[in-house]
């Protein structure tokens, strides 16, 4: 329980006679647990599902930079024909680390960042079901990422693609320890998106502000859900198939080892099951900003919202019907190369329909195209072409002329970084007040937005011409003599596209730079609803106060928010919206009736040593069988110091006693 | 094409105010969709690129072409469409100070219409794709059979001798047949349905000729079937598109296509009984090297150990992790060496050979590779140390790895003197 | 000084020590003797303490002392530790007869039951505050009970179903036995789903009879002894106990029938009326005489026996140092197909290959012959 | 049986559902509650069931001697002698006492729960199960000069597991006894029946842990087939004797203590000495410390040389003598009450509890004083049959005492109150039961002569017994359950209480300033 209140009513009072033998103790701890609200620790130890979403923002942003560099380091190698740069082995674990890291620790944990912070205020709670478990699951995935990038210190990186295809990599074919660092790596952030997954789903499900059915829900709280039961459902078929590769490197099983009668098509059917859902996961938190933004700045509801919920459900099941198309040169057989061929073409129904949706809700508009907008109508169109570049290769037999070339490469890059990633660029400038109560330069920000969006196209646009010109994927080099000649000559191209990596790189320091900017000292305050916005988290200050809300708000309409704003004063079938109120007046009312006893789950140190404990375990694992045992104590004492503790702490833990201790410790 | 003079527009200036921004952007977007799109469509008018997907020249390749070019189309026509969406709404529907629109939430029968065009669309490409598909697949009409083993990082094609003793429908004239070994180019008749029945020897490769047919994976303890077919003469080159380690970029592959008659002579020739090399030549001293430093992994059909009199025959599972080396027997009658990285012939040699035109492919070919057309400059830097030219797991400090066996060919420490003798040798491998 | 109490137990020891004298001195036994001592010493100590305690002798006017009294204690909650505790004893003692591993079963019940008990006294003890208490327990105790009864649930379930899997004898009633599973499954599922007033107690029910039925079907399956799977005994092992010849051996008993189909070999070697033939996988021929596989792979030959005669299927290899002679297939059934995965590392051509005879397939008993190429 | 005291504990509410979930629930419920009522009357409702069982086996026995055929084979005459002998202490007598003080001392000293109830309550359920494990290997072939090895083995074993929960219960009541009594209860205020019960408690503690080493050490010999205590045959020398006179008084005090209880609620008086009654009881106890000796007769042989006997008797008076004191002090200070103080004689009322007491104690004596006969070697009687007929005497008799008890407080214990027409008479029945059952072995003891005569007497004995415990249970299972109050105008503080008492007894903590709290309501008496 995220609200932790001590049984309201009294505790009866026993006859006079009848004498208390002891007291209640509030804390079962042997440590002092932390209380600070300021200062380092108390990031280090806060469950507040805000700063665990910042968090989760900044460390997804520094593995951005991690994985961007690598890209560039690859786009330098490939620039020019026979490149040097890299050697053929730092280059396998370049490609190798950059997918890992972009798909693992950037797309989803960013994705993650916004789903911390905004579903319990979209949805009008005041935390996370599982506050602890959330701060488990940031922890988790910090220490993971960070275990999976020693391995660049301790022998080299996973050298075996992100895909990991057996039996290349079994110890015979990649003997550095590097793919035993990315299986376990990948276990540890899988275990942060699993619990991450439940936590929200039961979030969503539980806490939900009072009058809010599931279809008055934002669309992005919507998207976030299905993602979490996308997740639910994946990583454990990953989580299998890592244990297997786990097992099969470090301890001699035989599961894809051929001479031993198994088949390595096996990983494959588990690693694209999972791999598949695994691209929905990574685009639908975008679809939901994109959907969030659009109606906003087009000053319209979200065009056909039940639609868009059900496709981004569809896109949810049909996801788990598609995995094969991955496989359509493996070797699988014509019925099921033809039954999976359909079911990818079927996709694309509901996906198309997010899109018309999306150009439906600007039609006929009041448009203001702001940075966040110009982010969202990019998606639009960059994620339509990588959409229509995906039709082109669920026909099976075009895709086995396309598939493992760089025209999956671009597709993939319009659907990840034009879908994924600017949707998340969005998020960043539209949410960017919410968050920190500052705003982000719109001037920058459309310097931002152009040389992204030149420097994507100009990057990946030309893989598709490289791709359909023969050249493989995975290739540390490319000679001249298959480059060909004349205008679509593979050695062009790739320039262009090296070139283009570069803009690419200049507009994401852009966005740096802006957010250094705004927030150097003197900027001013951002306005309370600079946007005028439509949903429930626009209903309090910026940055929200730790309670997120003063009184916890009653839904009526699906853009709540809105509809406090704004009069519908027309008749019958006419319609004339008027403004009767600001978002600080709406605010202002809120304050004026806030809630008394708002009881808030304390700081925990138990948390972080539990996350501690999981890359221990991995370089036991790998080096030594005794740092497993030692990490594995180390998790078991923090299970327990974590059972143990209360949920919130007692007012003996606070020095002096603050206030809000002293009310918990009135009931306790 | 109707796209291509969208390349003439420039870039729009970053440059312009603030206020412009949105309209120029709409046409940013626009040139570089168009780019992109164009890209696309043009891409198969390229000249001279060897793996072009969008040049068929054969069977399968071309059926493929048939069905990916309307489906590229009506993708670039439903994508031209939602631009000029988004750039009407640009246009028409930015604040110009308008009312607030109306709350609508959408319209059913806009949404219903919505599902079914694209429904429809698709409905349209999947019936043909499930026809190829099971056509692509269908085996019944082999006429040859070419086994193909993938291995890091270079293939092997061994040409099975039918219960006839023919192979590929061919006889050979002097001798009885037996199976020919090769790698690095696949030699295959014209006008003959080919069935390509492929494994691997250790990881997954997968063998990909883009104008003769898609890629199919080659997975170890499986056996998989690619059709190749021509009526065109020529070389038609490819590379493996799995991820198979280190140097799989250097894992490439070329399919030679010939016309029956030269097929003939080509088959009599590879089953040509071992020549040795006149005494106390180069080329002798070169096959006492050979025997002494190669012949463990490489073998050369008919090569007598020339100090025993006793059949030679090479031990690679013993040495190479994969458990194989190339058949060295005609290096000389195929043009490239080491996964077909390297060529054989000079640059210029080469080029004859490849811009050949049908009529004359199949004699320039059958020249092999002469003593003037030889590329001595990449096959000396190889035989002086193989691992440094072609990344290779060949490390002596690796060997506890890989159960003391190398993958791929190891530094021999050969001395310049033997590397000549090798040359003179190998150059007699015809 | 000396309340009732005290008397009692002083006179207690004094009586012990009279006796102690009087058996000491007059019947002499070492053993009594002894334990009459050490009574008396017990009694002194128990007496003292007494005395030194005031032993308990509260006054009625003492108002401070009646809060903190024992008197006042509250009745402890109901337990079921105390009833497993002494079950556990009990099982001990059974076991003490039975068998040792009854006996660990006792410890490890009287361990868990003691530990439950502790906890729940301490807990109850915490506070006067019930609740309150309850959560000190949970606390506590769920952090290592709850993964503890998951895992021990979960292994239960999971044992009792494999043993029902493993008692069900063909692979036509294992299919029967999940159709039943699943459609009991979907039933309840159905039948919970459709009232949706059930009541915990019949929720507790159902559930208490599933259980019971597969613990219970767990148990005599177990009892009722487990199918053998011995598919392994395929392979090198009977060519290395030189047992390829065309009499069954104990271990054919053992074997799987079937194999799971591969979905690609390199061939499927049949051998009906007509004799052996080979097909090669999308090359829809019967072919006799030779088949040409690669070198140095992993080659998956599928053999079929479709005469009405148990067969074994051999490769003959060479006498290569290093590898086996021959491989061979348990005894295969009519319709029965076995899966034989060879490993050619030296060319047919190979004069040690030639000289025994060369590479082959065969069918122990059957005249007929596959010469294998490798080139 | 009636749970409406008991209250259900909401944790089990679970089951509570149907006819079948409040059936398991009850049964739950009584086997986990944690309410000294509940364990207390689980004993001494076994203690009844093993009684009747007991009395059959020993009617059977008695019926072979009649007809004096082979109708028994060798080994079941064998286990039926055990069980009869094991039995009627363990199984019958000890439940009995046990349970009642259980079920009655925190009640008496004003307490609202036992010490240590769930200790007890383990206690209960190792006995039980214990005496279960006993009679089936006895059955089985266990037991002394068994023939099955491992059922000898078992016997001991679960022979171990009844004395470790014996012994758990008698920590819990002494405990409560001294620690948890209400405010103003001194100790020389503490009923009769809680001062007998603790006395109890105490022997126990003191003579169980030795039979329970002795226990230990047998069954590793016996197991692993060492003979440091003689194996097999030492089952046979050592186990008896904490069956016998005169440790067997020690399970039979509560019945003494239900008598001292009873005589002042008949006259209706209070005490005047209670010290004496108290000191009385406590002399019993000492027949527990020849347990701790390890032997129980104290032999005396008038024809040996006179420095001897005087030695040999000094010993035995101590050892044997005191005990049967203490029954004979309790018997007469207890009637001290009966002496007019001023006024004329007070009569008292006959009711059931004074007299299921008062034939107990006298049986008691009796069989005391046939202990004390046996020790008299030139009587020859220690190996004969009056040694059995002593343990009978002594052991029925301490269970028509219990069940003097059980019918004193069951409308506390259970709302009921007998109707006295039916239930008085059965402590006359239940006595010449017993009398008839012990006395015919005493008898042939002495004379040396089996004669069918004293065995049918025997038999009618037992027969009685059966039929005294068929009549209390079908009388107290008739009876209303309107119990009322305080029906028989006692004395001390549990009649205070509502019948059935409630679970936890008192709802504020009753203080006292007198020893008979309740007799000061309705007389003028000042507090003694």
């Amino acid at each position: 329980m995220a609200i932790i209140e001590r049984p309201s009513e009294e505790v009866a009072l026993a006859p006079s006679s009848v004498p208390e033998v002891a007291t209640p103790s509030t804390s079962y701890g042997i440590f002092r647990r932390p209380v600070e609200t300021t200062g380092w620790k108390s990031w280090l130890f806060t469950i507040d599902h805000k700063k665990l979403g910042i968090m989760y923002g900044v460390v997804a942003m520094f593995f951005f930079i991690v994985g961007g560099i690598e890209a560039l380091l690859i786009r330098l190698q490939l620039a020019g024909p026979n490149g040097t740069v890299l050697s053929a082995d730092k280059y396998n674990q370049m490609f190798t680390m950059h997918a890992t890291t972009m798909v693992f620790l950037f797309v989803m944990p960013m994705a993650a960042a916004f789903a911390n912070y905004f579903v319990p205020l979209q949805i009008g709670a005041r935390d996370v079901a599982f506050p602890r478990i959330n701060a488990f699951g940031f922890w988790a995935f910090c220490f993971g990422g960070i275990f999976l990038n020693t391995s660049w210190f301790l022998g080299g990186a996973a050298d075996g693609g992100w895909f990991m295809y057996a039996p290349n990599s079994s110890v015979a074919f990649s003997p550095s320890n590097g793919v035993d660092f990315w299986g376990l790596g990948l276990q540890i952030t899988g275990i942060a998106s699993l619990t991450g997954a439940i936590n929200l789903i039961v979030t969503v499900i539980n806490m939900r502000a009072p009058g809010m059915s599931l279809m008055k829900m934002p669309i992005f709280t919507w998207m976030v859900v299905v993602v979490q039961f996308l997740l639910l459902f994946a990583m454990p078929v990953i989580t299998v198939a890592l244990f297997m590769l786990m097992f099969q490197r470090s301890f001699d099983a035989t599961f894809f080892s051929v001479e031993a009668g198994a088949d390595p098509l096996l990983w494959q059917h588990l690693f694209w099951i999972f791999g598949h859902p695994e691209v929905y996961i990574i685009v639908l938190p975008s679809f939901g900003i994109v959907s969030e933004i659009l109606p906003v700045f087009s000053k319209k509801p979200l065009f056909g919202y039940p639609l868009v919920v059900f496709s981004g459900a569809a896109i949810g099941f049909v996801g788990w019907g598609v995995w094969a198309h991955h496989m359509f040169a493996s070797g699988l057989g014509p019925i099921s190369v033809a039954a999976f061929s359909v079911a990818t073409m079927a996709i694309a129904i509901p996906t198309g329909v997010k899109i018309v949706n999306w150009t439906m809700t600007m039609w006929g508009g009041k448009i203001k195209f702001t940075v966040p907008m110009l982010y969202a109508v990019g998606v639009i169109v960059q994620f339509t072409i990588g959409g229509l570049s995906g039709v082109t290769h669920s026909v099976a037999p075009s895709d086995t002329q396309q598939t493992d070339t760089y025209y999956i490469v671009a597709h993939f890059h319009y659907v990840i970084f034009g879908g994924a990633v600017l949707g998340l660029f969005a998020g960043f400038y539209y949410w960017w007040p919410k968050m920190f109560g500052k705003m982000l330069s719109e001037r920058l920000g459309r310097w931002n937005f152009w040389l992204t969006i030149i420097g994507m196209n100009l990057t990946f646009g030309p893989m598709h011409v490289v791709g359909l010109q023969g050249q493989p994927r995975r290739m540390y080099v490319w000679t001249e003599n298959r480059a060909g000649e004349g205008f679509f000559n593979i050695g062009f191209w790739n320039l262009v596209a090296s070139i283009g990596s570069f803009v690419l790189a200049l507009g994401v320091l852009t966005f740096l730079i802006n957010v250094v900017i705004s927030h150097r000292k003197g900027t001013a305050k951002a306005p309370l609803d600079p946007w005028d916005a439509r949903s429930l988290e626009w209903i309090t200050t910026s940055p929200p106060k730790e309670h997120n809300f003063d009184r916890i708000p009653t839904v009526g309409h699906l853009d709540e928010f809105f509809h406090r704003k704004y009069e519908d004063r027309g008749s019958g079938d006419h319609h004339e919206f008027h403004q009767v109120a600001t978002g600080e007046e709406v605010v202002a009312n809120e304050e004026a009736h806030a809630e008394s006893h708002i009881h808030l789950p304390s700081p925990s140190y138990w948390p972080i040593l539990l996350a501690l404990s999981l890359p221990i375990m991995g370089y036991g694992i790998i080096f030594n069988l005794f740092l497993l045992f030692g990490g594995a104590v180390l998790a078991l004492v923090s299970l327990y110091g974590w059972g143990l503790e209360p949920h919130t702490a007692g007012d003996d833990e606070f020095d002096p006693p603050t206030g809000a201790a002293l009310e918990v410790a009135a009931h306790g | 094409m109707s796209h291509s003079e969208d390349h003439d527009r420039t870039m729009s200036p970053l440059t312009t105010t603030t206020s412009r921004l949105g309209r120029m952007g709409r046409r940013t977007t626009l040139t570089a969709i168009a780019v992109t799109l164009g890209s696309a469509v043009l891409a198969g008018c390229a000249t001279n690129a060897p793996q072009d997907t969008w040049k068929p020249a054969g069977e399968n390749a071309q059926k493929i072409q048939n069905l990916q070019w309307p489906v590229f189309l009506t993708a670039g026509v439903v994508g031209v469409i939602v631009m000029a969406a988004i750039g009407i709404i640009v246009l028409r529907f930015r604040d110009k100070g308008q009312p607030i629109p109306e709350q609508t939430h959408g319209k059913a029968w806009l949404e219903y219409m919505f599902i079914a065009i694209p429904a429809v669309i698709l409905a349209a490409i999947a019936i043909p794709t499930v026809g190829l598909v099971m056509a692509l697949n269908s085996t019944d009409d082999t006429e040859c059979i070419i086994n193909v083993t993938g291995q890091q990082w270079w293939w092997e094609y061994d040409y099975e001798v039918s219960a006839d003793g023919t192979i590929c429908g061919f006889a050979p004239s002097a001798v009885e047949a037996s199976p020919i070994i090769t790698s690095g180019q696949v030699v295959i008749p014209a006008n003959t349905k080919v069935l390509l029945r492929g494994t691997s020897r250790d990881v997954i490769h997968s063998y990909w000729i883009p104008r003769l047919n898609g890629k199919r994976d080659m997975v170890p303890g499986r056996v998989h079937f690619l059709r190749l077919e021509s009526d065109t003469p020529g070389i038609y080159a490819g590379q493996c598109t799995e991820f198979c380690g280190l140097s799989h970029a250097n894992m490439r592959m070329e399919t030679v296509v010939l016309e029956s008659g030269d097929f003939q002579k080509w088959l009599d020739n590879e089953l040509e009984p071992y020549s040795a090399p006149a005494a106390g030549t180069l080329a002798a001293e070169g096959e006492a090297t050979f025997v002494a430093q190669c012949s463990r992994c490489h073998q050369v059909n008919g090569l007598l150990d020339p100090n025993k009199g006793t059949l030679v025959v090479s031990y690679p599972d013993q040495f190479v992790y994969s458990g194989a080396s190339p058949n060295l027997t005609n290096l000389m009658g195929r043009n490239t060496f080491a996964g077909a990285s390297w060529d054989l012939l000079t640059p210029e040699c080469r080029a004859d050979v490849w811009d050949a035109t049908p009529e004359e492919f199949g004699a320039k070919y059958l020249a092999g590779v002469t003593p003037e057309c030889l590329n001595e400059i990449d096959l000396r830097e190889w035989l002086r140390n193989a691992p440094a030219k072609k990344p290779m797991y060949a490390d002596p400090t690796m060997l506890d790895e890989t159960d003391g066996k190398t993958r791929g060919m190891p530094y021999l420490g050969l001395s310049e003197d033997q590397i000549d003798q090798l040359i003179a040798y190998l150059l007699e491998r015809k | 000084m000396f309340t009732t109490g005290s008397k009692l137990l002083l006179g207690a020891t004094v009586s012990a020590l009279v006796g102690t004298l009087l058996y000491g001195l007059l019947v002499g036994g070492i053993m009594g003797t002894v334990g009459l001592v050490s009574l008396t010493v017990g009694l002194a100590c128990v007496a003292g303490i007494n005395i030194s305690t005031r032993d308990a002798n509260v006054a009625a006017e003492d108002a401070v002392t009646t809060s903190g009294l024992a008197a006042s204690t509250l009745r402890p909650n109901a337990s079921i530790w105390p009833l497993a505790f002494g079950v556990a004893a009990a099982v001990i003692v059974l076991g003490l007869v039975v068998h040792a591993v009854v006996v660990i079963i006792g410890i490890v019940l009287m361990l868990v039951s003691g530990l439950e008990w502790l906890l729940q006294s301490w807990s109850e003890g915490a506070s006067s505050d019930r609740s309150h208490n309850r959560e000190v327990r949970s606390r506590l105790a769920y952090t290592a009970e709850m993964p503890v009864a998951a895992a021990i649930g979960l292994g239960l379930i999971v044992f009792a179903f494999s043993r029902v899997m493993l008692g069900v004898a063909t692979k036509s009633a294992t299919i029967v036995a999940f159709a039943v599973v699943g459609s009991i499954v979907l039933l309840g599922g159905a039948l919970i789903s459709r009232s949706r007033g059930l009541s915990t107690p019949r929720m507790f029910g159902i559930f208490s009879v599933a259980g019971v039925v597969l613990l219970g079907g767990g148990a005599v399956m177990g009892l009722q002894g487990e199918r053998d799977i011995e598919a392994h005994h395929t392979t090198a092992h009977y060519a290395e106990l030189d047992e390829c010849g065309t009499e069954e051996i104990s271990a054919d008993e053992h074997a799987s029938q079937t194999v799971a189909g591969k979905a690609s070999s390199a061939a499927e070697v049949i051998l009906d009326d007509s004799g052996l033939f080979y097909e090669l996988p999308g090359i829809n021929q019967k072919r006799t005489g030779s088949i040409q596989l690669p070198r140095s792979s992993a080659n998956n030959i599928l053999f079929r026996n479709e005469t009405n005669t148990p067969r074994r299927f051999i490769a003959e290899l060479a006498e290569i140092e290093g590898s086996p002679a021959r491989l061979c297939t348990a005894l295969v059934e009519e319709g029965g197909v076995q899966l034989l995965t060879i490993h050619y590392p030296v060319p047919s051509f190979d004069p040690v290959v030639e000289e025994s005879g060369g590479y082959a397939l065969v069918v122990a008993g059957v005249d007929d012959r596959i010469e294998v190429v490798v080139p | 049986m009636d749970q409406t005291g008991a209250g259900v504990h909401p944790d089990n509410s679970l089951l509570s559902d149907g006819p079948i979930g409040r059936s398991a629930g009850a049964v739950a419920d009584w086997l986990t509650s944690s309410d000294h009522k509940k364990i207390g009357r689980l004993f001494t409702g076994f203690g009844l069931l093993g009684m009747a069982l007991v009395a059959v086996i020993g009617a059977l026995l008695q019926l072979e001697d009649i007809i004096d055929s082979d109708s028994f084979s060798g080994p079941t005459l064998r286990a039926f002698g055990q069980l009869h002998h094991f039995g009627l202490v363990l199984m019958v007598l000890a439940p009995l006492t046990v349970g009642l003080s259980l079920a009655v001392v925190p009640m008496q000293v004003g307490a609202r729960s036992i010490a240590f109830a769930r200790s007890a309550q383990f206690g209960f359920v190792s006995w039980f199960l214990g005496a279960v494990l006993t009679a089936v290997a006895v059955i089985n072939g266990g037991g002394i000069g068994g023939s099955d090895s491992d059922m000898v083995d078992l016997s001991l074993a679960s022979m171990a597991l009844m004395s470790i929960g014996l012994c758990a219960v008698a920590v819990s009541i002494a405990t409560t006894v001294l620690t948890s009594r209400a405010p103003g209860m001194t100790m020389r205020r503490v009923p009769f029946f809680s001062w007998s019960a603790l006395i109890q408690s105490l022997a126990i503690l003191i003579t169980l842990p030795v039979l329970l080493g002795l226990v230990v050490y047998l069954f590793v010999d016996h197991r692993h087939t060492a003979r440091v205590f003689g194996g097999s045959e030492a089952f046979g020398v050592w186990i008896p004797r904490f069956f016998s006179a005169p440790i067997v008084y020690i399970f039979a005090i509560p019945a003494l203590g239900v008598f001292a209880e009873a005589v002042p609620v008949a006259f209706g008086r209070r005490h005047p000495l209670r010290q004496v009654v108290f000191a009385g009881l406590a002399l019993v106890g000492i027949g527990g410390f020849s347990a701790v000796t390890m032997q129980n007769d104290f032999p005396v042989d008038f024809s040996g040389v006179g420095a001897d006997i005087i030695s040999e008797l000094v010993v035995m008076a101590f050892f044997v003598g005191l005990p049967l004191l203490g029954v004979i002090v309790t018997l007469f200070a207890s009637l001290l009450v009966a002496k007019p103080t001023g006024g004329p004689s007070p009569k008292p009322r006959l009711v059931s509890p004074l007299l299921f007491g008062l034939v107990s104690l006298l049986l008691i004596a009796l069989g005391a004083i046939v202990g004390v006969l046996l020790q008299i070697v030139d009587l020859e009687l220690s190996n004969s049959n009056a040694a059995t007929g002593s343990v009978v005497l002594v052991a029925l008799a301490g269970a028509l005492g219990a069940i003097g008890g059980l019918a004193f407080w069951s409308p506390k214990l259970s709302g009921r109150s007998g109707d006295e027409k039916k239930v008085a008479p059965l402590a006359l029945l239940g006595g010449l039961g017993t009398l008839l059952a012990g006395a015919p072995m005493v008898l042939t003891g002495i004379s040396g002569t089996q004669s069918s005569l004293m065995s049918t007497l025997s038999l009618v004995g037992y027969a009685l017994i059966v039929l005294t415990v068929l009549a209390y249970v079908a009388a107290m299972r008739s009876a209303p359950r309107d119990g009322g109050l305080n029906p028989w105008c006692a004395h001390t503080i549990e009649w205070s209480l509502a019948s059935p008492a409630p679970a936890d007894n008192y709802s504020a903590v009753p203080v006292l300033r007198s020893a008979e709290p309740e007799l000061d309501q309705t007389s003028e008496g000042s507090p003694s």
